[in-house]
C-alpha cells in the first residue's frame, strides 16, 4: 500500500509538471501584454514599461517559468493586483467555502444518487425505473446554470422560501450561519450530480446483480434486502468511489457555475473575476491549485477503492 | 419412507423477451438421504436449470411451470419467498462452478461463512464466527483461524472452492447440491475436492448431488446417475449399471465419444453429429432422434416415457442399445460400428522442430513512472525436446506449468529468455524479416478459446482468407478456392463463408481455427488445448478431425492439453511438464503405464476414468497439495514440496533427465518409481533430448 | 431634483441607525484602500465609492442635490484655493479638521501627499509627462493650514483645479512611518527631499503598499483605520462584501445618521436585480433590460417596476462619453480612417436615436463631442446639442452614402469599393474595400447589440463591419499607441466602451484621448491643431476655449460617437431610505442618508 | 507453393466425412449452425443486427427523431421559414409571438423562430464537429500510446492526466477569453480537452484487444502489426469510439451552451442554442414575461442532449450485445 502510494505520487509530480508548463502556456495565448490588461485604458506606455519590467513580464518566458516554479516551491502562488492580495491568502479565504459547496453538493446528490440508482437497479424496466431515468437524463442535459436560474426564479422569487443568492461571508462559519442561503446552490449543484451517480450506480447495481456472488448469497438463503445493503453495495460503491476521484475536475467546474449564478463567494468565482480582469497570478495559482487538489482527490479515491475493494488492498 | 428430495415432472421455464425457453422438461428423481446423485449430459441440456429449480434460485424471467419439488416431504416448490430461504442454506446447500466469481469479493470469507450461520441460527457473531472457522477446519483449510479474516482473492482456486463447500456446509444441510463444483480447477485438485465432498457426505451423512460433464467425475463418486439430454432425463440408473450397460443411444454415444477407452486402440472416436436442440422450440418427439443413429420415424413422432426394464433403470427410448438386463437373459444390440483407423504414424521421420534449452521468464515489473523489474516468473526452464515429422509430441502439466508459454514460443508469439527453437534445421528464433515470415508459414497454431481467437467482426470467409493475404499466396480467385476446399477438409458447409464466428457452435469455431491453420499448408501445427472447452462430443469430432487430417496432410503436431486421456489419445510422445520444466517423456504408451517419475504418476492417478471399479480401486492416490509459485520456483526438484517421495537432495540438487527405456523414456527425479537404464550412448545429460 | 416616482413615496419622520445594504455594479469590487496608487488599482469605484469614504480627497467633487459636474468645497477639508501671480501660483488653506486619531488635517499632510507624488511619479496612476507633479515647481507649507505651490507657467485655474489639485490627498502623519507602530511621522516623507532621491518617501510608499497589498487585513490594520472622512472601514473581503460604520470623530457635515453602509458584490445584472426583487437590498440599481421604456423627456420611467417591492426609482447620471476608436495608424485601414469624410460617413450611419430607443430603451443619450451633454453643464458647446444631440453629423444612411459616392467609391457586391483613388484620397487604392474590423468588449448585452444595430446599417451603405467580442479587459490589453502603419497596429477599431470624466480629471479636456501620444489615444490620432486647443484649455480659465476645442474635436471626428448609456442606471431605493441620490460624477455621500419609520 | 491436395472427388475422405455426416445432408445448416441467422440463407450484417437492437429501443427511436428534427429544422427550416437574421430590426425588439415571428422578437429584432434555426445550425455544427475532431485525436493518440506501450506510453499519459487533472472549464475560460470565439475556435477549444478522455479509453481498449487471441493469430501467420490495428483493433474498437462520440456531441452543445452563459460563446451576430438562452435569461425577472427568449432554446438544448444520451446508451447496447446470440 505505501509502496503503491508512493508510484502514484512519483506520478503526480510528473503530472504537476505537466500541469505547470501547459497552465503557463494557456495563459501567454492571451493577446497583448497582462500589464496593459492590468492597467487599464489610462496607462502610458511608459507606465506599461515600468510595470512589465516589474512583474518580470519583459524576460524570456523560460525564465518567467523558472521564476513561477521556484516561487511555487516557496508557497508563493503569487500576488493578485486586482485584488490586492496574495494568491495563497485568496485561496485560504476563498477554498474553504468551495469546499463546502462542493462537499455539501456531493454528499447531497450521493445521498440522493446512491438509494435511488440502487432503487432503479432493483426495480429495473418498470415505471418508478422510467420515471427516475427520465429524472437523470434531464440533470444531464439541462446547463447547470438554467437550472440553477430556474430555482431562483421559483423557489426565491416566485414564492419567498429561500433567499435568491448565496450567504455572503468571508469565513466558512459565516456562511454556514446562514444555512437556508445554501439550499438553493446546493440544490442545483447536486441535480447533475444525482444523475451522474444515479446512473453509474444502476448500472453498477445491475451488473452486480447477475455475479456469481449474489447466487451464492441467495442459496444460504439470504433475503434480498441482505444481497443488496450486504453484499452488492459495497460491490457498487467501489466504482463510484472511482468515478468519484475522476469527476473531480469536473465537480470543480461544476461549482464555478453556481458560484456565479449565486454569487457564492467561493473559489470559482474568484476564479471567474479573475478570467474575466485577466488577472494571471490568480488564474496561475488556482489552475494549479486545482490540479494539485484533483490529484489529492484522485489519491483519496484511490485509497478509498482500496479500503473498499480489499484486491486492491493487498497488492 | 419418503426419499429425501423428490422431484417429480418438474417444468421450469425461461421467460426471455421474445421467447421461452424450456429448459427443464418434465424431469423426475429422487434421492435418499446419504445417497449420491450424478446428473450428467452435454452443454445446455438443462443440468444447472434443474438444480437452481430445486433451489428457486432461478436466473430472472426463470420460473417453475409445473411439477413439484419436494423435500423431506415437504413440497418446496410451492413456498413463498420467506419460507424457502429457510430451505436455502439451512436444509440445502449448493457450491459453483466457479469459486472465483461466487465468493464476495469485498468480503472476509470467514464473514460470508458465518452469515450463512447467521440466517438459520440464533448465534452471535462470535459463536457465528467459531462456527465458521470450525467449518473451515472441517474441509482442510490449514490454519483457518488466522484465514477467517482474509479475503477471497488470496486463497488458491482449490481453497476457494474449500471456502465455498464449508459456506454450504456451515448449516449442516441435509443436501449439498455441487454443480460442476470441479470443472474450473485442475485434476490434481479435482481430485482432492471430489474427495472431500465424499468424506464430508461419509461424515455427515447428508445426500449430494454431483452435476458434471465428466462421466469419469461422477464414476467413482456417485452412487446413481442420471443422464440428462434437452431438459430431460434420458437414462437414470445405479452407476455400476450404467456404466457396465447403458441402454439409452445417448448414454452408449457418450461413452464412445470418451478418449479413455480408444486410447489403447486409438479407434476413430464415436462422436455424436450435430448439437443438442435450441429449447426454445424443443422437437417433437425424442428429442434425440436428429443425432441418434439408431433412430427411426417413430422416433421422430412419438415421444418416449422414462420407464425401466427392471426397478431402478429407466431410460427414455423406443430402441434402447445395450442388454437387456433380465434372468441373465442378455439380447444384444447392434454395437457402434467404427472403422478402424490406421495405427498411429510410425516413428521415424526426421527432426522437424527441435527446442534446445528453452528458457522463457516474464518479467515481474512495479512502477508505473519508470519500470522496475523486480523479479521473475520462471514459466519455462531448459526444456529441450524434438519433434519428428508426421509425429505428435502431447505436452500435459497441470495449468500454470509453462505448456502455452512453450506452444507460443515455437510460434514466434513470444521471444525465449534463452535456448533455441530449430525448425527444419534452421534456427527460427534468429531469424528475421522476410525469412521470418516465410518460415511462419511452416508453423501454426490452433488457440484454445475458439471464441477469442476469431475476429468477431470478421466473416468466416475473411478470417480464412487473411493468412493468404499476408502472405500474398494466389489470385483472389485462388483463395476462394483454397477456402472453399479448406472449408471442405474440415467438414464446413461451404455456405459458411458468409457467417460471423457468433454464428457457429463451438465445435465449428474450432474447426474453423483448425482451418485458418491449415491454410498456409504448414508442416508443424501447434495445438494449445483445442478441445478443453468442448463437450465430449464435441471433442471427439474435433479429435477425429485432427487425425484425419494429420494422416491425410502428413501434418505434425505439438499437442497441449491438461487432459493426459486425450493426450494419450492423441500423441506418439508425451513430455509432462511441471512448473516450466520437462520431468517426464518418452513414448505415448511407456509414459502412461509405466511412468518413472511420482508427478506423472499422480497425475494419471488423479485423471478420474469413466469406470466406477478402476476409481474405486484409486486408493489415496493423486497429487497432494497446490502448484508453488512459479516466481520463487522451490530450490533443487521442482516438485519435491509435493512428492511423497521426497526427500533432503531433492533441495539441493536439481534432477536431471535419466534414460528409462531405450525408447527415449526419460524423467528428471532422484528417486524414479523405476530404475532408469544405465547411462549409455543412446542419451547423454548435455545434448537436446531425443524422443522417439 | 428628479420628478416623478421619487418623491411620491411619502415621507415618513427620520429615525437615527439601521444599515443600508447597497449593491455594487455587477463585476465590481472595492479592492484597493491606500490613496496613493498605481495604475493598477486604478478605479473609480475604488476613489470615489470606497477611498473617499474614509479619505477625503484636498478636494470633493459632487454633491447630493443637483446633478451638477463641480468641486464641493464645503465637503471638503481645504478651502477654495486661491490663484496669485498671474496664475502662476496657488495657497492652499486648511480648515482645521481632525484625523480620527486626534493629529489634525493639515498643510503637512499635503505635503506628504506631494512629497510622494515627487518620489513615486512613475508608479502614481495619474502621473503623466509634464502634468503634475512636473508642472510644479515648489510647494512649501507657509504655516500649519496654509501651503503655497508654485507652477511652471499660469495654467486655467478651472483645469489645475479640477484636473490637478483635485488628484491631491491629504495623509496622515500615523502612516509617514515605515513599519507598524513605528512614531507618527517617523517614516521621514514629509521632510523628505529630492538631494538623498527622495529614499525615505519611496521607504514609506514601500511600506504602504506592502500594507495595503493585504486586503484581508485592512478592516483591522491601525494605518488604515486613521481617517478624516465620514465613515470608518468596519469588514472588508475580497469577494466585495465591504461594510462602513460612522466616524464618530469627523470634523465635517453632515454627520452620517446610518448605523452602518454594507455594500454588496454581484457578477451578473440579473443576480443583483433578483435580490432586490427579493428585497435583499436598500439601494440597487435595475438592469435595462427590466426597465420599461423611458419617455424622452423624463428621467425615470413612467412606471415602477419594484413599486410592489417598496423602492422608490432614482436616476444615476454619469458623465462621459462613449466612442469608438477607429485606428489611424493601422496598416489596414488606417489610410481610410484618416479621410475624415469616410468618418463622417461612419458618424453618419450610426442610429443613435434609434438604438436609444430600441435597445437602451431610452436610458442613453446621443454623444457628439468630448464633452458630456447630460446631465446638462457649462462644457457642453453648442455644436453638440445640434440634431438632438447627435451633433452636426446625425444619423442619414442617404448622406452617407452619397459622401462616400462623391468621393470615388461605388459598391460592388454589397460592399463599397473605391474606384477613383485621386478622389478617395491618400492611401487608398483602386479596388480597396471598406471593410473594417470592431473590436468590442463584450458582458453588456445592450452594448453588444448596439454594435450589431450599427454593422447592420453600415451594411446597408456598403461599409462593411466585422464584429470581434473579447472582454474588456483584452481589449486593453491590446491597446497601445504604436508606430504609423506598423505591425503591432493590428487593431482596425477599438470599441471597449468609452471614458468618463470622474477623476482625475473632472473637466473634460482632451489631453488623455485626443492629444498626440496620449495614454489612452489608443487610435494614434494626431492632429497639430487639436494638441494646439488642448493646450490652450489648460492654460485660459475661459469656457470659450474649452468650447473651441470641443468644437473642432466634434467636427473632427477623432473618435465614432455612439450613445452613452445616460441615465446609466436607475436605482432603485428602500421607500424608508431617504436623502439618497447619485453624483453624476460617482462620488457617493451616505452621511446624508437616513432611514423614516 | 505447397498447396494442400485437394480431398478426392467422390469418395469423402475417412474422417471428415463422418464427422459432419448428418442424419441427412441438406438440413446440415439447420441443425449445425445456431442462432436465429441458422435457417436463413445468408446471415444478417453486424450493421442488421445492431440496428435491430437499436431500434428494440422506442427511446432511442424516438431521440433519433429528435436529432433528425433538430438538423432538419435548423439547416432546412430558413429554406422555408425566411426570416431576416442579417440586419437588426430596431422597430420589432421584443416583439410579441404573432402570425409573422411565430415566436416573437429578440433584444435586436431578430425573429426567434430563425435565430432558433440559426442557433441550432451552430449548436449543432459545433456539438459534432468538436466531437469528431476529439474523437479523432483521441482515438489516434490513445491507439498509438496503447500500442506502442513501455516508456512513449507512459509519457503520452501523462500528459492526458495532466490534461485531465486541469479543471476543464479553467481551460476553457482561458482559451476562450484568450481567442476571438468563432465557431472554428469554439470547436477547436471544446475538442482541446474533450480527446484526453477518449483517448484514455480508447487506450485502455487498445491494449485489453492487443492481447486478443485474434490479433495475435495475425502475428502467426506472419501479419505485421500495422494489419492488426488496422484490420483488427481498429474495427473492434470503433463501437467504443462511436458510442463516446455521441456522448462527446451532447457533452459539447452543452458545454458551448455554459461558455455562452459565460458570455465566452460564439460572437453575435452569430449565435447557438447556449448564448440564446443566456440572452433570455436576462428577461427571466422582467415585470413583462419574455418566454418565448427563454424557453424555446433551454428546450432545444435539453431536449437534443438528452436525445443525444439516449442514441449513446442505445448504440452501446446495440455494440455490446453484438457478440451474444440473440
Ligand atoms: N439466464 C438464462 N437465460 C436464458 N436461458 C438460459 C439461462 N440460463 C440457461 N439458459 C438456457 O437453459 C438451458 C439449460 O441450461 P443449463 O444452464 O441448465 O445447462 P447445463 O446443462 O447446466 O449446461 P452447462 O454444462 O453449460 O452448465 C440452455 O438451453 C440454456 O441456454
Ligand atoms: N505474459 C505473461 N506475463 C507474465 N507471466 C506469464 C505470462 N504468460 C504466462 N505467464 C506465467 O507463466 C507461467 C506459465 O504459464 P502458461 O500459460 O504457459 O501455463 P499453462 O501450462 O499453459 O497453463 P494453463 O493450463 O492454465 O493454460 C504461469 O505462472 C503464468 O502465470
Ligand atoms: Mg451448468
Ligand atoms: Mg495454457
Amino acid at each position: 500500500m505505501t509502496g503503491y502510494l508512493i508510484r502514484r505520487f512519483g506520478q503526480a509530480l510528473i503530472v504537476l509538471f505537466f500541469v505547470t508548463v501547459i497552465t503557463l502556456l494557456l495563459i501567454h495565448l492571451f493577446p497583448g501584454g497582462p500589464v496593459r490588461a492590468m492597467l487599464g485604458p489610462r496607462a502610458t506606455v511608459a507606465q506599461v514599461r515600468i510595470f512589465n519590467h516589474l512583474y518580470g513580464y519583459d524576460r524570456p518566458l523560460y525564465i518567467q517559468y523558472l521564476k513561477w516554479i521556484d516561487q511555487l516551491l516557496h508557497g508563493n502562488l503569487g500576488f493578485s493586483p486586482k485584488l490586492n492580495m496574495s494568491v495563497a491568502a485568496l485561496i485560504a479565504q476563498d477554498l474553504p467555502k468551495t469546499i463546502v459547496l462542493v462537499l455539501l453538493g456531493t454528499i447531497v446528490s450521493l445521498l440522493f444518487g446512491i438509494p435511488l440508482g440502487m432503487y432503479q437497479a432493483v426495480k429495473r424496466y418498470t415505471v418508478g425505473d422510467y420515471v427516475l431515468t427520465g429524472v437523470s437524463f434531464l440533470g444531464y442535459a439541462t446547463p447547470t446554470f438554467f437550472i440553477a436560474l430556474l430555482l431562483v426564479e421559483w423557489f426565491a422569487v416566485d414564492i419567498h422560501i429561500f433567499p435568491p443568492f448565496a450567504p455572503q461571508g468571508s469565513s466558512v462559519g459565516q456562511i454556514l450561519a446562514q444555512p437556508q442561503g445554501l439550499v438553493l446552490p446546493v440544490i442545483a449543484y447536486s441535480f447533475v450530480l444525482y444523475a451522474l451517480w444515479s446512473r453509474y450506480m444502476r448500472s453498477s447495481v445491475m451488473d452486480n446483480l447477475v455475479q456469481d456472488y449474489v447466487r451464492t448469497a441467495r442459496a444460504k438463503g439470504a433475503s434480498e434486502r441482505r444481497v443488496l445493503w450486504g453484499h452488492v453495495f459495497r460491490n457498487s460503491l467501489i466504482s463510484i468511489v472511482t468515478l468519484l476521484g475522476l469527476s473531480l475536475p469536473s465537480l470543480v467546474a461544476g461549482a464555478i457555475f453556481i458560484e456565479v449564478v449565486f454569487n457564492y463567494p467561493g473559489m470559482g468565482l474568484a476564479f471567474f473575476n479573475a478570467a474575466e480582469d485577466v488577472d494571471f497570478q490568480v488564474l496561475l495559482g488556482f489552475t494549479v491549485l486545482a490540479t494539485v487538489a484533483t490529484i489529492l482527490g484522485n489519491l483519496l479515491a484511490d485509497i478509498g477503492y482500496a479500503m473498499l475493494d480489499p484486491r486492491v488492498r493487498y497488492n | 419412507m419418503a426419499p429425501l428430495l423428490e422431484i417429480s415432472d418438474l417444468r421450469t421455464d425461461i421467460n426471455l423477451r421474445r421467447s421461452v425457453v424450456h429448459a427443464v422438461d418434465g424431469v423426475t428423481l429422487h434421492l435418499e438421504a446419504g445417497e449420491t446423485l450424478g446428473i450428467v449430459g452435454e452443454s445446455g441440456c438443462g443440468k444447472t436449470m434443474t438444480a437452481l429449480s430445486v433451489m428457486n434460485l432461478l436466473p430472472a424471467g426463470g420460473h417453475i411451470v409445473g411439477g413439484q419439488v419436494r423435500l423431506a416431504g415437504q413440497v418446496i416448490s410451492e413456498l413463498d419467498d420467506e419460507a424457502m430461504r429457510r430451505v436455502r442454506g439451512n436444509d440445502i446447500g449448493m457450491i459453483f462452478q466457479d469459486p472465483l466469481t461466487s465468493l464476495n469479493p469485498t468480503m472476509t470469507v470467514g464473514k460470508q461463512i458465518a452469515e450463512a450461520v447467521q440466517l438459520h441460527r440464533e448465534v452471535s457473531k462470535e459463536q457465528a464466527m467459531d462456527r465458521a472457522a470450525e467449518v473451515l477446519d472441517l474441509v482442510g483449510l490449514p490454519r483457518s483461524r488466522e484465514r477467517i479474516s482474509e479475503y477471497p482473492h488470496q486463497f488458491s482456486g482449490g481453497m476457494r472452492q474449500r471456502v465455498m463447500i464449508a459456506m454450504a456446509l456451515a448449516c449442516e444441510p441435509k443436501l449439498l447440491i455441487a454443480d460442476e463444483p470441479t470443472t474450473a480447477l485442475d485434476v490434481t485438485i479435482q481430485k482432492q475436492i471430489l474427495e472431500l465432498i465424499d468424506d464430508l457426505r461419509r461424515r455427515l451423512g447428508m445426500a449430494v448431488i454431483l452435476v458434471t460433464h465428466d462421466l469419469g467425475v461422477i464414476a467413482g463418486r456417485a452412487d446413481r446417475v442420471a443422464v440428462m439430454y434437452a431438459g430431460k432425463i434420458a437414462e437414470t440408473t445405479d452407476t455400476s449399471t450404467l456404466y457396465a450397460n447403458p441402454r439409452h443411444p445417448y448414454t452408449e454415444a457418450l461413452f464412445h465419444a470418451l478418449p479413455d477407452k480408444a486410447a489403447e486402440t486409438r479407434e476413430r472416436l464415436y462422436s455424436i453429429p450435430g448439437l443438442p436442440p435450441d429449447l426454445t422450440h424443443p422437437p417433437s418427439g425424442c428429442r434425440f432422434a436428429a443425432r441418434c443413429r439408431y433412430a427411426a420415424d417413430r422416433c421422430r413422432e412419438e415421444e418416449p416415457t422414462l420407464r425401466g426394464e427392471t426397478a431402478g433403470h429407466e431410460f427414455a427410448c423406443f430402441f434402447p442399445v445395450g442388454e437387456r438386463e433380465r434372468g441373465g437373459l442378455v439380447v444384444s444390440e447392434p454395437g457402434p460400428v467404427e472403422q478402424a483407423l490406421p495405427p498411429a504414424p510410425a516413428a521415424g521421420g526426421a527432426v522437424l522442430l527441435a527446442a534446445e534449452h528453452l528458457v522463457k521468464d516474464f518479467p515481474v515489473t512495479r512502477g508505473a513512472v519508470l519500470q522496475r523489474r523486480v523479479g521473475a516468473v520462471s514459466a519455462v526452464a531448459n526444456v529441450s525436446f524434438e519433434i519428428r515429422t508426421g509425429e505428435t509430441l502431447g505436452l500435459v502439466g497441470e495449468s500454470g506449468c509453462g505448456k502455452t508459454t512453450i506452444g507460443r514460443l515455437i510460434v514466434g508469439l513470444e521471444k525465449p529468455t534463452g535456448g533455441a527453437v530449430r525448425f527444419d534445421g534452421k534456427d527460427l528464433v534468429g531469424s528475421r524479416g522476410r525469412e521470418y515470415r516465410r518460415q511462419r508459414r511452416s508453423i501454426q497454431y490452433m488457440f484454445q478459446d475458439s471464441y477469442a481467437s476469431l475476429d468477431p467482426r470478421m466473416r468466416a470467409g475473411a478470417v480464412l482468407r487473411e493468412p493468404l493475404e499476408v502472405q500474398h499466396i494466389g489470385s483472389r480467385r485462388d483463395q476462394d478456392k483454397r477456402i472453399a476446399e479448406m472449408l471442405g477438409h474440415v467438414g464446413l458447409p461451404s455456405t459458411a463463408v458468409d457467417r460471423f464466428p457468433h454464428e457457429f457452435s463451438g465445435g465449428q469455431r474450432q474447426r474453423l481455427g483448425f482451418a485458418r491453420a491449415l491454410m498456409l499448408s504448414p508442416e508443424l501445427i501447434v495445438a494449445d488445448e483445442p478441445v478443453s472447452a468442448l463437450d465430449v462430443s464435441i471433442q471427439a469430432q474435433v479429435l477425429n478431425l485432427m487425425r484425419d487430417l494429420q494422416t491425410e496432410l502428413g501434418l505434425t503436431y505439438l499437442f497441449i492439453s491438461h487432459d493426459l486421456a486425450v493426450v494419450r489419445y492423441l500423441s506418439n510422445a508425451i513430455g509432462v511438464m511441471y512448473l516450466g520444466k520437462l520431468v517426464e517423456a518418452g513414448p505415448a504408451d511407456e509414459v502412461y503405464l509405466t511412468p518413472a517419475h511420482p508427478y506423472t504418476r499422480g497425475l494419471i492417478d488423479s485423471a478420474p476414468v469413466a469406470d466406477p471399479a478402476a476409481e474405486h480401486a484409486k486408493v489415496e492416490a493423486g497429487v497432494r497439495g497446490e502448484l508453488p509459485s512459479a516466481i520463487h520456483p522451490p530450490s533443487g526438484c521442482r516438485f519435491r514440496t509435493r512428492c511423497p517421495l521426497a526427500q533432503e537432495i531433492c533441495a539441493e540438487v536439481e534432477p536431471v533427465l535419466r534414460p528409462f527405456s531405450v525408447n527415449g523414456h526419460q524423467a528428471a527425479c532422484h528417486f524414479p518409481l523405476q530404475p532408469p537404464v544405465a547411462a549409455d550412448a543412446t542419451a547423454t545429460a548435455s545434448a537436446p533430448t531425443p524422443l522417439p | 431634483a428628479s420628478s416623478t416616482p421619487s418623491s411620491s413615496a411619502s415621507s415618513g419622520t427620520p429615525v437615527k441607525g439601521g444599515t443600508a445594504t447597497v449593491a455594487l455594479a455587477a463585476g465590481i469590487t472595492y479592492n484597493y484602500i491606500f490613496p496613493f496608487y498605481s495604475i493598477t488599482n486604478a478605479s473609480v469605484y475604488n476613489d470615489e465609492q470606497f477611498q473617499f469614504l474614509m479619505y477625503r480627497p484636498l478636494y470633493m467633487f459632487g454633491n447630493n442635490t443637483n446633478t451638477s459636474v463641480s468641486v464641493n468645497y464645503a465637503l471638503s477639508p481645504a478651502d477654495a484655493p486661491v490663484y496669485s501671480n498671474g496664475g502662476k501660483t496657488v495657497t492652499i488653506t486648511m480648515k482645521g479638521w481632525k484625523w480620527s486619531n486626534g493629529e489634525s488635517v493639515d498643510a503637512n499632510d499635503v505635503v506628504f501627499f506631494l512629497n510622494m507624488t515627487e518620489a513615486e511619479k512613475s508608479i502614481w496612476y495619474a502621473y503623466s509627462a509634464g502634468l503634475l507633479p512636473d508642472n510644479i515647481v515648489s510647494y512649501k507649507a507657509t504655516g500649519p493650514d496654509t501651503l503655497q505651490i508654485n507652477l511652471n507657467q499660469a495654467y486655467s485655474s478651472i483645469w489645475f483645479t479640477y484636473n490637478q489639485l483635485a488628484e491631491l490627498n491629504p495623509m496622515p502623519m500615523a502612516w509617514d512611518v515605515t513599519s507598524l507602530g513605528a512614531a507618527a511621522g517617523s517614516g521621514g516623507c514629509t521632510t523628505d527631499t529630492a538631494a538623498d532621491g527622495w529614499a525615505k518617501c519611496k521607504a514609506v510608499y514601500n511600506f504602504l503598499t506592502a500594507q495595503a497589498q493585504q486586503a484581508s487585513t485592512y478592516a483591522t490594520s491601525p494605518l488604515w483605520s486613521v481617517v478624516d472622512g465620514p465613515w470608518k472601514l468596519s469588514s472588508f473581503n475580497t469577494n466585495g462584501n465591504v461594510t462602513v460604520v460612522p466616524n464618530p470623530s469627523y470634523s465635517g457635515s453632515p454627520k452620517p445618521q446610518l448605523d452602518a453602509v454594507k455594500f454588496v458584490p454581484f457578477t451578473a445584472d440579473s443576480a443583483e436585480y433578483t435580490a432586490l426583487k427579493t428585497k435583499s437590498l436598500d439601494v440597487g440599481y435595475i438592469p435595462t433590460q427590466d426597465l420599461p421604456q423611458k419617455p424622452t423627456s423624463a428621467s425615470l420611467p413612467a412606471t415602477n417596476p419594484l413599486a410592489s417591492e417598496g423602492y422608490y426609482l432614482e436616476p444615476f447620471w454619469s458623465y462621459g462619453i462613449q466612442y469608438a476608436q477607429p485606428n489611424f495608424n493601422n496598416p489596414q485601414v488606417g489610410y481610410l480612417i484618416r479621410q475624415l469624410y469616410i468618418r463622417q460617413a461612419l458618424q453618419m450611419s450610426v442610429d443613435q436615436l434609434g438604438i436609444i430607443k430600441a435597445i437602451w430603451r431610452g436610458y442613453a443619450t446621443p454623444v457628439s463631442g468630448p464633452a458630456p451633454t447630460t446631465p446638462p453643464n457649462q462644457w457642453t458647446p453648442a455644436i453638440q446639442n445640434e440634431n438632438s444631440g447627435q451633433g452636426p453629423y446625425p444619423f442619414n444612411l442617404t448622406k452617407a452614402k452619397a459622401l462616400l459616392t462623391s468621393h470615388g467609391w461605388s459598391e460592388v457586391g454589397g460592399v463599397m469599393t473605391c474606384e477613383d483613388p485621386s478622389k478617395c484620397g491618400t492611401g487608398i487604392t483602386k479596388g480597396q474595400q471598406l471593410k473594417l474590423t470592431y473590436l468590442y468588449s463584450t458582458g453588456v448585452a445592450a452594448a453588444t447589440a448596439t454594435w450589431q444595430a450599427i454593422k447592420s446599417d453600415a451594411g446597408q451603405i456598403g461599409i462593411d463591419i466585422n464584429l470581434v467580442g473579447e472582454s474588456f479587459n483584452t481589449i486593453i490589453g491590446e491597446s497601445a499607441p504604436c508606430a504609423p502603419m506598423g505591425p503591432s497596429c493590428n487593431v482596425q477599431v477599438f470599441a471597449y466602451g468609452g471614458w468618463s470624466y470622474d477623476g482625475p480629471g473632472f473637466e473634460p479636456t482632451g489631453e488623455p484621448l485626443f492629444a498626440t501620444g496620449a495614454g489612452s489615444n489608443s487610435g494614434n490620432y494626431t492632429n497639430a491643431e487639436m494638441d494646439k486647443l488642448i493646450n490652450e484649455t489648460h492654460t485660459s480659465s475661459s469656457l470659450a476655449v474649452y468650447h473651441q476645442f470641443a468644437t473642432y474635436t466634434a467636427e473632427q471626428l477623432p473618435f465614432i460617437w455612439v450613445p452613452q448609456p445616460n441615465p446609466f442606471q436607475i436605482q432603485a431605493v428602500a421607500n424608508n431610505l431617504k436623502g439618497v441620490t447619485f453624483s453624476p460624477l460617482f462620488t457617493l455621500l451616505p452621511e446624508y442618508w437616513y432611514f423614516t419609520s | 507453393m505447397a498447396m494442400i491436395p485437394p480431398p478426392q472427388s467422390g469418395s469423402a475422405p475417412t474422417g471428415v466425412g463422418s464427422v459432419v455426416a448428418e442424419p441427412a445432408a441438406g438440413t446440415l445448416t439447420a441443425v449445425e449452425l445456431e442462432g436465429p441467422g441458422g435457417s436463413e440463407a445468408k446471415p444478417r450484417s453486424l450493421l442488421q443486427r445492431g440496428w435491430e437492437v437499436f431500434a428494440e429501443n422506442r427511446l432511442a427511436l424516438a431521440s433519433l427523431g429528435v436529432v433528425v428534427f433538430m438538423v432538419l429544422f435548423s439547416f432546412v427550416g430558413p429554406l422555408i421559414y425566411h426570416t431576416n437574421q442579417v440586419n437588426t430590426n430596431l422597430d420589432e425588439v421584443l416583439c410579441h409571438p404573432s402570425g409573422a415571428h411565430l415566436l416573437g422578437c429578440d433584444n435586436l429584432g431578430y425573429d426567434v423562430v430563425g435565430r432558433l434555426m440559426i442557433g441550432g445550425q451552430t449548436s449543432l455544427e459545433v456539438g459534432v464537429a468538436a466531437a469528431v475532431v476529439a474523437v479523432l485525436f483521441g482515438t489516434i493518440y490513445g491507439a498509438v500510446a496503447g500500442f506502442v506501450g513501455g516508456f512513449i506510453d507512459s509519457l503520452l499519459m501523462r500528459v492526458v492526466d495532466a490534461g485531465l487533472s486541469i479543471p476543464y472549464i479553467t481551460v476553457i475560460i482561458i482559451l476562450s477569453v484568450a481567442f476571438h470565439p468563432t465557431r472554428l475556435i469554439m470547436i477547436f477549444i471544446i475538442a482541446s480537452f474533450y480527446w484526453l478522455g477518449v483517448s484514455r479509453l480508447v487506450r485502455g481498449e487498445t491494449l485489453t484487444l492487443r492481447t486478443r487471441e485474434y490479433v495475435q493469430a495475425v502475428k502467426v501467420v506472419g501479419g505485421r502489426s500495422h494489419r492488426a490495428i488496422l484490420r483488427h483493433i481498429v474495427p473492434n474498437a470503433i463501437g467504443t469510439i462511436i458510442v463516446q462520440a455521441t456522448f462527446a456531441v451532447a457533452d459539447s452543445i452543452l458545454i458551448l451552451s455554459g461558455l455562452g452563459f459565460l458570455g465566452l460563446g460564439v460572437q453575435a451576430p452569430a449565435t447557438d442554442w447556449g448564448s440564446m438562452l443566456s440572452g433570455g435569461l436576462q428577461y427571466l425577472q422582467s415585470t413583462q414575461s419574455y418566454w418565448w427568449l427563454i424557453y424555446p432554446a433551454g428546450i432545444a438544448i435539453i431536449l437534443t442532449c438528452i436525445a443525444f444520451n439516449f442514441i449513446g446508451d442505445a448504440l452501446r447496447d446495440a455494440f455490446e450485445t453484438r457478440l451474444q446470440r440473440r
